[in-house]
């Protein structure tokens, strides 16, 4: 099975910060993904990198096609669909026409009844379907993210990346979006999600990833990146870093022992 | 919606702009005391389409006293004798906003819903012509107050007429003047105003100097809203021409006058079109006015004696410094000529039918305060001679023709 | 959504019966009436131009003289150079369509207030160059058109039923867009232009073919209005004023709806005709204080006012903004 | 020589050109609102001046100070009593209104003073200095190095003062500097009362150069419009940058293609700069 997204040594530079620093990263059909790094990492500039808001250096194939140079509607067009760290609804639209947006412009030849049908469908499914009416600026922080799924589902894209969709919900608001994602997934959709929580990445991903300054220090199986110690000193600093290997060798001594 | 409420009543000279209920009242009160009981009274209305807001309303404003000053000169004689009848004189007054388009729109207004009898034209050469398809189609008299260009009569129009002769009856005198004067003077430049008239004045001064001999050192053109001639009255002075010529608007005219003092650009000879016949220029420009040459068609100095409504021409200087305080220039005067011209032809004609008062218009041999009148085929005025002048001493003074000279034209003096 | 249906019926027909009586207008046989009618026309085609840049895809366009004056110049060079009066008008439209796309391949990649500049400093360009190039366009000496030998009431009549074509043709441009994924579209790039790229739309495509749009009709509204007056000069086919007074129109009615801009339209011209007649010097601040009204008491517009909803909320509430609002502009 | 003497020229124009542009470039740049009234507030300017001449005998480059103090209070009435209740609305909506209100101001302007030229005749005109074959015309040197100087002390004040200190925090991030307990809405109509300042005190410079009348405000405007986008957007030294680009600019361009072309390179630039470089000469990424 080949790749569905493959990034060679992609860089971005904005004047003297480079914030995405060399990446390299293939993501299998049906994988979740999950990208992680402290504040400033460039989580958030890869993603737009990969979605053609900002054009970098490197290579990027999706599905067998090379993108690096397309525009952000003709990768969205192709099925990679994102939602962003801040809700973009329209905000005079209700919630249908909301959804309707990526389900009439993401694929040609779609009618505007057809689009409809398909909008109230994935509002359904993300459990707004009795709201469907209502104002988009109306909405709840958490239903504006649900909305936010719900656009994205309506482009029925091959890849799906999710930029902090839980950031400000509550525990029991989490827990539903959790399982949106999980049921997502379900449907086939690769993903891709930035994340801050690490219960949900550990709940949810098959495989982490870890940027720090815009390069990525590892890789891998959930449990195997947290225990790296590089990873540990991204985000904690050096000293802590240390006092966590001591301990973890102190662990093992003991085990010995 | 069909009747304008707010048609100015003309007796009303003095009132305010912003008073406009008031001025009505006034209006109607003068026009009421004014009656006399021999006549059958009656009005006719001319409409008056003017610039009074935008770019051009300095010019507007001017028009205004102008047909002011006739219609109340009229009326205070008891309006126009049309056989038993007396016709009290009406100007309705639209306001084009300096836009062309609006002044077509307006002449139409007029014609149609205010019904107006006659028309004066709007300002300037370009809005005349544009508005002139209009009276012509709805067979309108009318009368253009400001329109020089020869190609705004030569339509083949028969309702229009003009008070102004064309612009080389301004340049050729007055080089004629200068050279005669002087004829050291070998070199001309000339500085235009990219715009109809000031462009075209520009060009038949170039005519004129090079059928004397002239050499023309250079014509430069200006666009429309310059706020700095600096560049161009450098390299003017590098050029040192005898002759500088200057043409544009009272504005344009002022500021350049200043940055020529001011880059100390000091020709033998500096005449400027249109803007020293204006008091205003004098006033702004203070010393710097003075040798400054200029020529238009019509200034208080001439002395005619009119057959008209304002009698000789200190009669009508006179009239006007009563009503308004100030000296009359040849804008103000060319548009009470308008008026006292169509007031004698539709005495002639006996009748204020529009074909009747036309043919009076096309048959007038005359003399009025602003001087003989007497149009050509295309209807345009031939019989005028525009004098040339001088400011010298913060005063103008009228250099040709020889029948009104107050002094010579002096050489030299421009600072 | 059968209510909708039943409303937006009645909306049609009522319209189709308003734009029959107008065009019967000429029955009155008032020339001046029909003088009054060919400008609510031309001004309704303005509007509704201005519309699906400004209205829909929220682009504060300053272009309208712009384009008004190169058709007003295409027109009547090529009626002059022997081309028959409707085919002219036909070409202004193409021209200055083609102008359009050109001209929004290069600025509409500006937002809010420098999109807004770009726009309106095309006009002046464009005036100037008309102005220089005087062995084209006459220069400051304006130009000529030839006189039509028909009779002043069947001018009158010709004039006005035509400019009253392009008008409804206007309408129906909207009325299209608003029910297309065009109009759709452009909504979606007013409301969040990143986003509406986000979701599939090619927005360049998309605003470029709204600025193409909102350029054919005045453009062809340009060329007649050439031929009607006979006589253009620069300062006048490319005033300001011709592209601001669209826009109050538009607002007047309600921007980014179908009728709105033609109800504006009709209105403004109303009241302008009121304001003139009766305020001889004083109708440009009467003129300022109608749009300063509409500003605070009207910001959605009359439509805006009858369907209660008022798209779009002019003074925001803290910390609450829209997609080109202040904050962002200023802040970025 | 020649050329020494236009850049002369352009410099001393282009001084005129900053002051015009600097109270326009910090109201677009603060408020993120067009003033269109901008250009009516120089004529005002300039009537002041005029009158406080002619009737108290105030030489120009003092009643800068009555100018200045007088549009200030209309500025801040203006921004306070009307603007700042539409500040968070879409672009169109404040630009239609100053529109509005400059149709307003302009017809009032031109009912109380008339549309004819008026201008200022010095008692004592200082004339031309010549220094070393270059012609320094003095009256329009002094406006140049006094619009300088006001242009500096407004630098001063913005750098220096607790209210200039204000208005750069709000015009950076007006949330942030709310936070921090700045009143934002006052601030707002401090900079247009300064943006209003500064146009009154240029009028009143420019009334010893340009004759005087409303029909003026619509050439300041677009003045003021170019200047900002050639120098970039609400930096002072923008606007300096701007101003005397444009002046040389101008000059030169008069010179060397005609001056009848003088505004169409100067518009052609503009719309050149938007379309490839819309934060202008010293702009920083961003605005776009």
């Amino acid at each position: 099975m080949s790749p569905i997204l493959e990034l060679t040594n992609v860089t971005q530079r904005f004047g003297g910060l480079t914030a995405v620093d060399d990446v390299t990263l293939s993501v299998m059909p049906g994988e979740v993904v999950g990208l992680i790094g402290p504040n400033g990492a460039g989580k958030t500039t890869l993603v737009n990198v990969i979605t053609g808001v900002y054009r970098g250096t490197g290579t990027i194939v999706f599905d067998g096609q090379r993108i690096e140079a397309l525009k952000p509607y003709q990768i969205s067009r192709l099925g990679v669909a994102r939602t962003y760290q801040v809700v973009q609804p329209f905000p005079e639209m209700t919630a249908l026409e909301n959804v309707m947006a990526p389900a009439t412009f993401a694929h040609a030849g779609v009618s505007l009844t057809t689009a409809r049908e398909k909008a109230a469908e994935a509002l359904d499914f993300v459990g707004l379907g009795a709201e469907k009416d209502k104002r988009a600026s109306s909405l709840t922080l958490a239903g504006r993210k649900r909305l936010e799924l719900a656009k994205s589902l309506a482009m029925e894209p091959k890849v799906l990346l999710l930029d902090e969709v839980n950031a400000g919900l509550n525990p029991a608001e989490i827990d539903v979006a959790v399982d949106l994602i999980r049921r997502i997934a379900a449907r086939g959709v690769t993903i891709i999600i930035i994340e801050h929580l690490m219960k949900v990445v550990m709940n949810l991903c098959t495989r982490i990833v870890v940027l720090h300054h815009g390069a990525k220090i590892a890789e891998g199986a959930p449990d195997t990146v947290t225990s790296d110690p590089a990873v540990i000193e991204a985000y904690l600093g050096n000293r802590y870093a240390k006092r966590a290997a001591e301990r973890a060798a102190a662990a093992a001594g003991g085990a010995h022992g | 919606m069909r009747r304008s409420p707010s048609r100015l009543s003309v007796p009303r000279l003095s009132a305010s702009r912003l008073m406009l209920p008031a001025a009505i009242a006034a209006g109607l009160a003068a026009a009421a005391l004014t009656a006399p009981a021999a006549f059958a009274q009656e009005t006719i209305k001319v409409g008056a389409p003017l610039p009074l807001t935008g770019a051009l309303s300095p010019e507007g404003l001017k028009q205004q006293r102008g047909y002011d000053l006739w219609a109340k000169a009229v009326n205070a004689d008891g309006g126009l004798k049309v056989g038993d009848t007396a016709y009290e004189v009406e100007i309705v007054y639209v306001d084009y906003e300096s836009q062309t388009p609006r002044a077509v729109q307006s002449a139409e207004r007029l014609i149609t819903e205010d019904e107006v009898n006659f028309l004066f034209s709007p300002f300037g050469s370009g809005a005349a012509k544009a508005a002139s398809s209009v009276s012509e189609r709805y067979q309108i008299p009318t009368i253009a107050a400001t329109a020089s260009s020869p190609s705004v009569y030569d339509q083949g129009y028969q309702y229009l007429f003009g008070t102004f002769t064309p612009n080389d009856t301004l340049t050729t005198p007055l080089t004629d003047l200068v050279l005669e004067a002087d004829d050291t003077i070998k070199t001309i430049a000339v500085y235009a105003r990219n715009d109809l008239f000031p462009l075209a004045i520009a060009h038949e001064a170039e005519a004129a100097a090079k059928a004397k001999g002239l050499d023309v050192l250079s014509f430069d053109e200006y666009a429309i809203g310059t706020m700095d001639h600096a560049s161009a009255l450098t390299l003017m002075r590098t050029r040192q021409p005898d002759w500088v010529f200057v043409t544009g608007y009272i504005n344009d005219l002022i500021l350049i006058r200043r940055q020529l003092a001011d880059l100390g650009v000091a020709p033998k000879v500096l005449s400027m079109i249109a803007g020293p016949a204006y008091k205003e220029f004098i006033e702004a420009a203070g010393p710097l006015a003075d040798n400054v040459s200029s020529a238009a068609w019509w200034h208080p100095a001439v002395a005619y004696d009119g057959d008209d409504i304002f009698g000789t021409t200190a009669d009508y200087v006179a009239a006007f410094e009563a009503e308004y305080g100030a000296t009359p220039d040849y804008a103000e005067a060319s548009a009470s000529a308008a008026g006292a011209i169509l007031g004698m032809a539709i005495e002639a004609a006996g009748s204020i039918d529009p074909q009747e008062v036309r043919e009076a218009l096309a048959q007038m041999d005359a003399v009025t305060f602003y001087g003989p009148v007497k149009f050509g085929e295309t209807g345009q005025i031939t019989s005028l001679e525009p004098p040339v002048f001088q400011i010298q001493d913060g005063t103008t003074k009228v250099v040709f023709p020889e029948a009104v000279k107050q002094t010579d034209l002096v050489i030299g003096g421009i600072k | 959504m059968n209510k909708g249906q039943t409303m937006h019926r009645v909306a049609v027909a009522l319209t189709l019966i308003a734009v029959a009586l107008i065009a019967a207008l000429p029955a009155l046989s008032d020339n001046y009436l029909l003088r009054l009618g060919t400008m609510g026309a031309m001004y309704a085609i303005l509007a509704l131009s201005w519309n699906i840049i400004g209205g829909f895809a929220g682009y504060p366009s300053f272009s309208t003289a712009a384009f008004f004056g190169l058709g007003a110049y295409s027109g009547a060079i090529l009626q002059g150079a022997g081309l028959p009066m409707p085919l002219a008008w036909v070409a202004a439209g193409l021209i200055a369509m083609a102008f359009a796309t050109l001209l929004g391949l290069a600025i509409l990649h500006l937002k809010g207030h420098y999109f807004a500049i770009a726009s309106l400093v095309v006009a002046e360009v464009l005036l100037e160059i008309t102005t220089s190039w005087t062995s084209l366009t006459g220069g400051g000496m304006g130009l000529n058109l030839p006189i039509i030998r028909i009779s002043i009431d069947a001018q009158a009549r010709l004039f006005f039923w035509s400019m009253l074509a392009i008008a409804v043709m206007a309408l129906g441009m909207n009325y299209w867009v608003s029910r297309h994924r065009l109009g759709f579209g452009l909504m979606c790039i007013r409301q969040n232009e990143d986003a509406a790229s986000m979701v599939g739309i090619n927005t360049t495509l998309y605003k470029v073919t709204a600025f193409a749009l909102s350029a054919v009709l005045v453009g062809a509204a340009g060329a007649l209005y050439a031929s009607w007056v006979f006589y253009i000069e620069p300062p006048d086919v490319f005033a300001t004023l011709t592209s601001v007074k669209p826009i109050v129109m538009a607002m007047l009615g309600g921007a980014g709806t179908v009728l709105g801009p033609a109800i504006g339209a009709v209105l403004f011209l109303a009241m302008e005709e009121l304001v003139w007649r009766n305020l001889l010097q004083i109708h440009a601040a009467a003129l300022g204080l109608l749009i300063v009204a509409l500003i605070f008491f009207l910001p959605g517009g009359l439509l805006g006012l009858v369907t209660g909803k008022r798209k779009r909320r002019v003074v925001a509430k803290k910390g609450e903004t829209t997609s080109n609002s202040a904050v962002k502009g200023g802040a970025a | 020589m020649l050329y020494a003497q236009i850049l002369v020229n352009g410099l001393i124009l282009g001084g005129l050109y900053a002051c015009i542009a600097v109270g326009f470039s910090l109201v677009w740049g603060v408020l993120n609102v067009i003033n269109i009234l901008h250009g009516s507030f120089v004529v005002l300017g300039s009537y002041v001046a005029y009158f406080a001449y002619v009737h108290l005998g105030i030489h120009p480059f003092l009643s800068i100070v009555l100018s200045g103090a007088l549009l200030f209070a209309l500025g801040y009435v203006i921004q306070a009593g009307l603007i700042n209740r539409v500040i968070a609305a879409p672009v169109l909506t404040t630009l239609v209104l100053t529109f509005g209100l400059e149709l307003l101001l302009n017809n009032a302007v031109l009912v109380a003073f008339s549309a004819d030229y008026r201008a200022v005749q010095l008692a004592n005109p200082m004339g031309s200095q010549i220094i070393g074959g270059i012609v320094f015309p003095m009256e329009r040197v002094m406006a140049t190095l006094l619009a300088l100087a006001l242009t500096g002390l407004l630098y001063l004040m913005l750098a220096k003062s607790k209210i200039g200190r204000s208005i750069v925090a709000v015009r950076m991030d007006p949330e942030a500097a709310a936070l921090m307990g700045v009143k934002v809405k006052r601030i707002y109509a401090v900079t247009f009362g300064v943006g209003a300042l500064m146009a009154g005190a240029a009028g009143s410079l420019l009334s010893v150069v340009f004759p005087i009348s409303p029909l003026n405000s619509t050439e300041f405007l677009g003045i003021a419009f170019v200047v900002c986008v050639l120098g970039g957007l609400g930096s002072i030294a923008g606007a300096m940058v701007g101003g005397l680009a444009l002046g040389v600019i101008e000059s030169f361009g008069a010179l060397l293609i005609g001056p009848q072309h003088g505004l169409t390179i100067a518009f052609s630039l503009l719309i050149l700069l938007l379309i490839v470089r819309p934060t202008g000469i010293m702009g920083r990424r961003g605005y776009e």
